[in-house]
């Protein structure tokens, strides 16, 4: 009992970086970066910081070693698409803060305000090695709503601190295709029309600010929050997630963006590998979850384990995610990367798909998703290949703060463990 | 090659279609009954085994299910049935012979919770949902066979995934929702042609929230869970007395008209008798004990409690009852019932002397029930529990088999056995493990080497991505 | 070891007549020899009291529950029992000794009304089972069926000294279902936590509650008088049923029994004096009806509850030996509770009634040792000359008289159960804190060790979790 | 007994509130919460409504009545916070509910102070608790699924009677956490992003009233009444009283608030001790209720009886609440379970008493027994925050207030029916 509230304690206020030096030694290191794979190597921590790492680096006097062997070092994975600090039980709304069905704030939700660091959701995650997420705003259309954009996706950290967010207004999220549709009226073509009238009356208010705060611009149909909101997106600035499956719908998105100067992130993309071509041309990245391989709609009739694979051949940056919105089972995502090396991804770009390339896409790859000496450390040690399900961490560190290996279910566990 | 395999298929599709005799009703009439006779078996199964010829996988190592782990192993097959399995055996003349070196071999998949079928693809269709027959908290007289749809392209992809036999359930709408039907997973025209010959049914009772949700929201009983228990109650009140009469009248000599027959308590009475068996959806330890008491005090058995997030905090009364638990590893917390659940929930069963199960209730996690049951077995690991894979693989195969009431028949690999196998290009606990190759009594039904095995729903002929 | 057994060697006084009583009604024998008949004991107890060493508190005062006050008491606990309660008894050999001096001992708090359990924390729709809202009557329920053993106010009720507690179904029906009598010890199922043998109780609910819910719904009743139609109408049902059962047990079991019906098994089950009524009511001309009604079909109310306006009517409710649970604070929050006045339980005790104060509430439920306190100090104020020794009724042996359970607690007496509190301080002080509670003897809360203070199995992980309280 | 039941009987039908007179309450332990401090026995004049002075030698004026408070201890008179007094009798009985409004166009501008029901047999009750001074709270009205985000502006008022109304404007109401997020559509970042929207609103208009009135501004979502009333809040005149609990919640209030320049209340704070040196460190106080200890809902998980102590550790200035409605009697029995729980006893007091006031914006009048200040007094027969202490006399503005209330008149009532049975069932 005693001990359990210890490792209670330890578990809420473990956020300090130690002031300790820390050698990870003897460990295959997945750097990410050009350094590439080191086969047998060392990463040095220091207050929190990678000092310094690759083969043949001394371990400092004094520092905490770490037995690498057999085990690997890959950086935090980051899970694209989920809801974690933004829901604890999906089916107790007052619990769920993934959506709004506010009439006035569609763009303008920003789901990096509200978020819970404290949700015991993020600990499971954090023992299956992720410790960045990319928190994205749900529809609910409960209300009967009609509004386009679900709002700003958010990266956060799963350090369990308060300031959590990474970078906020990360991207913004838009769902075409059938529920896209469905939310314009029930017909594709009134979702795009929609979508480009939008786009016209974000520029216009854009250029006429003032004369709107005066009441003297045209009409608007959204709120001043989503006219603000959108303004990045109209401009290239801000990268729009769409959620779209249908191979047709892919090169509608791909078109549209190139003339209203778009940058499209394809979230879903389940018969992506069918214009594979046209996504590597556009450079757009694909978030995908390499397990959906069946015909859930008339969407999505081509969808194959084998989407990530053909996708990266044809030169598609992929980001593997499990599932839309996951929170729970954000846990899975290593399985996922997993299964799409076992239906011919390789293996470096599967690791890459759920740590360097998020990064990348979403704007914190100064910070996450790759080793290198001067950043904080961001990193797991596994006791085997990190895509295993009979690997498991050793040691996780969060942005420079080293994590205990806890969570609730393990308390719950040790609880009802037979001694 | 080509042609071969689609020889097969066809012949497999084909026997759902060329049953023209019908078995004998299992309650044969006797002499004075003043009243026709109860069809036991009125869908009875046209299931034919695939053509299956003598088959030796050799040099693989092999998981029997029996607690083996066996390297270098030769698994024979003949006529449909295991024949030996051992390290090393000599291949009998005849065989044809599998170079599986480097390989595993394992029992057929099993699943003991699937809606596949009855929830088919696309499932945003929703003319394609008929799993939940949402009417009355009571609807025990529905039978989950009468909305199975064969062309379900789900009942495809899990077979690719080494699923052999799955038990498909109705849904958890109801406190009874309706029999179950158990199903080899071949590709057949109709129903009937998947049906496993002799698998008893199931009937499906659900505890906790949904019922009373259900119902509730609709200001109708139940509405709590006080309420559901008093729904069960009721009910098997009404079916021994429904049974009693019908065993008075036979004890009778059959004399006089037959108590009408009721088809929701039919059922119910059939579960009182031992011959169908309890499927039970629940969560949370504490209602698991009460339906525990209820089947006490009607004196019928539970023979697995599902998704039972909650099994390790009862679990040496679950063993005492000797009743199943499938569950999950990886899925929680997405309502309150299943907040406290564990990824060691099936090994803590298990390490208690139980019956543990991995199962999927969902047409992708059936596709990977391997990789569940190796995050399952990892958990353990870490939460310092030992267990082999040798025991982990019975996770999957030999317990639900338990569960169904077919473990006289599939789900090890012992001589006698039917033979169910699973060729796995890698340890199975691996999750670059793929199913390379499936045989159901001793045919060959999935060849990942050959695209004539993948894909066989009349669905998605001609559909984008067919060629896959 | 035989502790257990003991337990139901205990119990057995009244209980196994009443079992056995029950068993002639409907079984005539065995459970399960007859299937179709009503099982004795469908959802039987699972709970067994741990073996402990034997030991004296030594030096409190001590208020035993039967009226007495004894400064510088012993109190002797052995195999889970009281042993002696006495000023400065020796305490023998072998008994592990707890320092008790500038403490308070009391019985274990029982508590008359909860809905901890069926009514849990956090109050989720996927919870809250305490109500079945879907009929007038739901007779058929068994609130024990909707407890959920994990709520974390079970620990945090134990913290407030309460050992014991009857759960009741809600009040939204004329007959809400049985209650349920628990210990209040940790478990992971119902069965561990229920009282054994304790009688069942029979929820009924008066006034505004039935009516609203249902007349909104354009259904009956809709007023009271359609209330007291209601009632009426199923103690008919309740007589045919149970005439028919008794005379098919009478003609020697010939024949086919009777179909069973649970919502009138129970109701028959109050007709033959096994299950208790604890019935839900206000108003003092309200109560006055309720006991006509149970004249004129041959039961007996066990208790009021809530009865704010008891007081109105105290001599003729002392008459009728019917208890009285209410508040001393709660009042006001609907018509039928604008007459509630702090001084309610002291004027039935005055009037030489059987009073309890309850909770009905999580809150509450922690501190009934201060809405006690609270009543007593009015009364006193208002005149009425209330002892400690007598107030310590309300919330112990009274309660346990209405539950069916005063045999075995609610007091400090030889042979009971030790069911025991250890005050910081005089009981009735917001000062007060449960420092050690023991139940059967075992001991189930120690302020000062973490071991005792786990909390449920919910709130394992959550956030602000970091000490135990 | 029955005579003292008789006196009490007679005296409830003919006392009215005395008229302000000069009154000496002598000999007492007086705890004065204000610049006295603690006085082992001292005395407290009160004359024309004001404490005119306390002390241990202070000389008793000749025309003084005088109430012997030896043995006693005299405190100010305790003041509630969040409180439903003088706008509520039967809570379900909605036309005597008028605490919220459910009107689409009305939300910041609802005040509370206007509908006040002196008359309330609730004051009377819970001046019985040592209440003499309470902040009349709106709530919210839903029940026409509303979505606008305030609930409108808190009034302080005196229990003594017409007119009860002591200040306007004390606090603007909003609600946060998951009723909040409710109402802004169900997501916490939701009502943020409103919220700012909707404070920006208010200072543009603030900025352009005149062109607003020529309809040269741009829409707003608000109407004019909400703007205005809004105003003061963004000036940080008016606090903004906020019910939150979860401790991320109370973050992003105080961020809120400090990007805003917001003067902050908190209210609820369940997880207050988590983030107490975060509320501390802000400046901004806490209303707690201390024994709310269960995890009644998502927000509230950290919900501890130690929250108010840890809160004070941490140098918040913290208000102890009652229990809502009718049950604001048992303000003090929650301060005295804080204490028990580990408050230091003078902060519970205070916590009922100069905190409230301070916080409310009242101090300059009432929340101690300072010379100048109202003569809101009352003497107890034990520990003010004890069960088994009752007040004997409670002066509000200098006036000595009956000692009866609805409550007490129908136990006199009944009193002689319970001590003779042979009375009968009815007096």
């Amino acid at each position: 009992m005693t001990r359990r509230l210890l490792a209670l304690a330890a578990l809420a206020f473990a956020t300090s970086a130690s002031a300790e030096t820390i050698a990870i030694v003897d460990a295959r290191l997945m750097t990410m970066t050009a350094a590439g794979e080191v086969e047998r190597g060392t990463i040095v921590i220091r207050d929190g910081r990678i000092t310094a790492i690759g083969p043949g680096v001394a371990v400092p006097v004094g520092a905490r070693v770490i037995d690498g062997r057999g085990g690997t070092v890959t950086p935090g994975f980051i899970q694209a698409d989920s809801t974690l600090g933004a829901v604890e039980v999906s089916q107790v709304p007052a619990s769920a803060d993934r959506a709004t069905h506010s009439a006035a704030i569609s763009a303008g939700f920003d789901i990096s305000l509200g978020l819970n660091p404290d949700s015991i959701l993020l600990p499971v995650s954090r023992l299956a090695g992720i410790t960045h997420a990319v928190t994205t705003p749900l529809y609910d259309d409960r209300g009967g709503r009609d509004l386009q954009f679900a709002g700003q996706a958010a990266v956060i950290d799963l350090a369990q601190r308060p300031d959590m967010v990474t970078r906020p207004r990360a991207a913004m999220v838009l769902e075409m295709g059938e529920g896209g549709a469905e939310r314009a009226g029930g017909a594709r073509g009134s979702a795009i029309v929609e979508l480009k009238a939008t786009l016209a009356d974000v520029r216009h208010f854009a250029a006429h600010r003032v004369a709107y705060d005066r009441g003297e611009g045209r009409p608007q149909k959204l709120s001043r929050v989503d006219l603000e909101a959108l303004i990045p997106v109209a401009e290239g600035r801000m990268s729009l997630i769409v959620k779209v499956d249908r191979a047709s719908d892919i090169r509608e998105i791909i078109a549209l963006a190139r003339e209203e100067k778009l940058r499209v992130i394809f979230d879903g993309a389940e018969e992506g590998w069918r214009v594979a071509a046209d996504i590597a041309a556009a450079k757009f990245p694909v978030i995908l979850d390499p397990l959906a391989d069946l015909p859930h709609s008339f969407s999505e009739l081509g969808a194959t384990m084998e989407n990530a694979a053909r996708l990266h051949a044809a030169g598609v940056m992929v980001i593997i995610k499990t599932g839309s919105g996951v929170a729970h089972r954000a846990r899975e995502l290593r399985y996922g990367a997993g299964n799409a090396v076992a239906y011919g991804l390789p293996h470096d770009a599967a690791v890459a798909a759920i740590t360097v390339n998020p990064a990348r896409v979403f704007g914190v790859a100064d910070r996450v998703g790759s080793l290198e000496a001067g950043r904080a450390a961001d990193l797991v040690l596994w006791n085997g290949d990190p895509l295993e399900p009979l690997s498991q961490p050793q040691a996780i560190f969060v942005e420079g703060v080293e994590k205990p290996l806890t969570a609730r279910p393990l308390e719950l566990r040790d609880r009802y463990l037979p001694r | 090659m080509r042609m071969r395999a689609i020889t097969v298929i066809a012949a497999i599709a084909l026997a759902g279609c060329a049953a023209g005799e019908r078995p004998q009703p299992s309650v044969a009439p006797t002499a004075e009954a003043s009243a026709p006779p109860i069809d036991r078996d009125p869908y009875p199964s046209t299931y034919r085994a695939p053509a299956a010829g003598q088959v030796a996988l050799v040099g693989a190592t092999v998981l029997t299910a029996t607690g083996d782990e066996i390297a270098n192993g030769t698994v024979l097959m003949d006529g449909g049935k295991i024949v030996a399995v051992g390290a090393g055996l000599t291949v009998p003349d005849g065989y044809a012979r599998i170079d599986a070196r480097g390989k595993w071999v394992t029992p057929g998949v099993i699943d003991a919770h699937s809606h596949l079928g009855v929830w088919s693809q696309p499932d945003s269709v929703e003319a394609n949902n008929d799993v939940n027959e949402m009417t009355d908290p009571n609807t025990a007289q529905v039978w989950a066979e009468h909305s199975i749809w064969p062309q379900d392209p789900g009942f495809d992809t899990a077979r690719e995934g080494g699923v052999t036999t799955m038990m498909v359930l109705p849904g958890s709408g109801n406190l009874f929702g309706g029999r179950t039907v158990t199903l080899k997973n071949v590709p057949s025209v109709t129903m009937q042609g998947m049906k496993f010959p002799g698998a008893p049914y199931g009937l499906k009772i659900a505890c906790g929230e949904n019922p009373k949700r259900v119902y509730g929201g609709r200001g109708r009983s139940p509405a709590t869970r006080m309420g559901n228990v008093a729904g069960y109650r009721k009910a098997w009140i009404d079916a021994q007395d429904y049974a009693r009469r019908w065993d008075k009248w036979e004890k009778g000599g059959r004399v006089g008209d037959a108590p009408k027959r009721d088809l929701q308590l039919e059922t119910l009475a059939g579960v009182l008798k031992g011959e169908i068996l309890v499927q039970n959806h629940c969560y949370r330890a504490d209602e698991m004990a009460n339906m525990i008491d209820i089947a006490h005090e009607f004196g019928f058995r539970i023979r697995t409690f599902h998704h039972a997030n909650e099994a390790y905090k009862i679990a040496p009364l679950l063993v005492k009852e000797d009743i199943c638990v499938a569950t999950w590893t990886n899925w929680w917390g997405y309502k309150m019932e299943v907040f406290d659940a564990l990824e060691e929930n099936a090994a803590l069963v298990d390490a208690a002397g139980g019956c543990a199960i991995i199962h999927s209730d969902d047409p992708v996690l059936i596709q990977h029930l391997n990789q569940e049951a190796a995050a399952a077995l990892s958990s353990a690991w870490r939460a310092g529990i030992r267990i082999t894979k040798a025991d982990a693989i019975r996770w999957f195969t030999a317990n639900p088999a338990k569960a169904l009431g077919i473990a006289d028949k599939v789900g090890t690999l012992e001589a006698g056995k039917n033979a169910d196998v699973v060729l796995w290009s890698a340890d199975p606990f691996s999750i670059y493990a793929r199913a390379e190759k499936v045989w159901i009594d001793g045919g060959i039904v999935f060849d990942r080497g050959d695209p004539a095995y993948r894909r066989h729903s009349d669905f998605l002929l001609g559909q984008p991505g067919e060629t896959r | 070891m035989g502790l257990a057994d003991k337990l139901l060697r205990g119990g057995r006084a009244t209980t196994l007549t009443t079992t056995l009583a029950t068993a002639l009604i409907f079984t005539g024998g065995g459970a399960f020899a007859a299937p179709d008949a009503a099982p004795r004991d469908a959802f039987p107890s699972t709970y067994q009291a741990a073996a402990q060493p034997p030991f004296a508190i030594v030096g409190a005062t001590v208020l035993t529950g039967t009226g007495a006050e004894i400064a510088d008491a012993t109190v002797l606990v052995r195999d889970g029992s009281v042993e002696a309660v006495g000023a400065k008894l020796p305490v023998p050999e072998g008994y592990v000794e707890i320092d008790g001096r500038g403490k308070w001992v009391t019985p274990g708090i029982i508590d008359a009304h909860s809905h901890l359990g069926v009514y849990p924390s956090p109050a989720t729709p996927s919870h809250e089972d305490g109500n079945e809202a879907v009929a007038p009557n739901t007779a058929e329920v068994w609130a024990e069926h909707s407890v959920w053993p994990q709520d974390p106010k079970f620990r945090l009720a134990r913290a407030g000294g309460v050992t014991s507690l009857m759960i009741l179904p809600g009040s939204a029906n004329l007959f809400g279902g049985r209650s349920v009598t628990l210990k209040n010890v940790p478990a992971v199922t119902t069965q561990g936590m229920k009282f054994p043998h304790a009688p069942y109780g029979l929820k009924m609910a008066c006034g505004e509650n039935p009516k609203r819910v249902y007349g909104s719904k354009g259904r009956s009743p809709a007023t009271r008088m359609g209330n007291v139609a209601g009632y009426r109408k199923a103690w008919i049902d309740a007589a045919d049923y149970a005439r028919k059962w008794d005379k098919w047990e009478k003609d020697g079991r010939a024949g086919d029994p009777p179909k069973r019906d649970l919502q009138l098994e129970t109701l028959a089950g109050v007709l033959n004096g096994e299950i208790l009524v604890q019935n839900h009511c206000y108003r003092a001309d309200e109560m006055a009806v309720m006991i006509d009604v149970a004249r004129e079909f041959g039961y007996k109310i066990r208790a009021f509850h809530h009865a704010n306006e008891a007081f109105k009517i105290a001599p003729l409710l002392a008459k009728e030996d019917i208890c009285v649970a209410t508040w001393a604070n709660s009042w006001g929050a609907k018509m039928e509770s604008l007459d509630g006045i702090e001084e309610t339980a002291p004027m039935i005790d005055a009037a030489g009634g059987c009073a309890i104060i309850h909770s009905d509430d999580g809150l509450l439920i922690q501190r009934l040792n201060q809405e006690a306190g609270i009543a007593m100090t009015a009364a006193n104020h208002a005149g009425l000359s209330i002892s400690r020794g007598e107030a310590i009724k309300w919330i112990t042996a009274n309660p346990a008289k209405a539950m069916g359970i005063a045999d075995r607690v609610g007091t400090l007496e030889p042979g009971k159960m030790a069911d025991v509190v250890l005050w910081s301080a005089n009981p009735f002080s917001v000062y007060a804190l449960a420092d050690r509670v023991w139940i059967d003897g075992v001991p189930m809360w120690d302020r000062s060790d973490p071991r005792y203070q786990a909390p449920s199995d919910f709130l394992l992980g959550q956030p602000g979790q970091e000490f135990a309280r | 007994m029955i005579r003292a039941a008789t006196a009490a009987l007679l005296a409830c039908v003919f006392t009215l509130p005395a008229a302000a007179e000069t009154v000496a309450i002598t000999g007492g332990r007086v705890v004065t919460m204000g610049q006295s401090g603690e006085i082992e026995r001292g005395t407290v004049v009160v004359r024309d409504g004001r404490i005119v002075a306390v002390g241990a030698h202070v000389a008793v004026p000749p025309d003084a009545k005088i109430i012997d408070a030896t043995g006693k201890t005299v405190t100010p008179g305790l003041v509630a916070s969040g409180t439903a007094l003088g706008l509520i009798e039967v809570r379900t009985v909605e036309t005597t509910d008028d605490r919220g409004t459910s009107a689409r166009d009305l939300s910041a501008a609802f005040d509370a102070g206007y509908g006040l029901n002196p008359d309330s047999l609730l004051i009377p009750v819970a001046r019985l608790g040592g209440i003499t001074r309470a902040i009349a709270t709106p709530a919210y009205d839903d029940k026409a699924g509303r979505e606008l985000l305030f609930a409108g502006q808190a009034a302080a008022i005196a229990l003594d009677g017409a007119p009860m109304l002591m200040r306007r404007g004390v606090a603007m109401v909003l609600e946060m956490g998951d009723a909040g997020a409710e109402r802004a559509g169900g997501a916490r970042a939701a009502e943020l992003v409103a919220l700012r929207a909707i404070f920006a609103e208010v200072r543009d208009f603030k900025a352009r009233r005149a062109a607003y009135d020529r309809g040269e501004t741009r829409t707003y979502t608000l109407s004019r009444a909400d703007l205005e009333a809004l105003v003061p809040v963004v000036e940080g005149r008016m606090p903004l009283l906020v019910s939150v609990n979860r401790a991320s919640d109370i973050r992003d209030v105080l961020a809120l608030a400090r990007s805003e320049r917001l003067k902050l209340i908190l209210e609820g704070a369940s997880e207050g001790w988590r983030v107490a040196s975060d509320i501390a460190a802000a400046g901004v106080p806490v209303l707690v209720t201390p024994v709310e200890n269960t995890p009644a809902s998502f927000e509230a998980l950290g919900a501890t009886l130690s929250n108010a102590r840890r809160l004070g550790e941490a140098g918040v200035t913290v208000a102890i609440q009652g229990n809502g409605n009718h049950r604001e009697r048992e303000m003090r029995y929650n301060a005295g379970n804080a204490v028990a729980n580990g408050l230091d006893w003078q902060a519970g007091l205070a916590a009922i008493t100069i905190n409230p006031a301070r916080i409310f914006g009242l101090s300059d009048r009432i929340g101690s027994l300072d010379p100048g200040k109202d003569g809101d007094v009352v003497v107890w027969d034990g520990d003010p925050l004890d069960t088994l202490a009752r007040p004997v006399a409670v002066l509000i503005r200098g006036a000595e207030q009956p000692m009866h209330s609805r409550a007490t008149e129908l136990r006199d009532r009944y009193l002689p029916t319970v001590l003779s049975p042979a009375n009968g069932e009815k007096p």
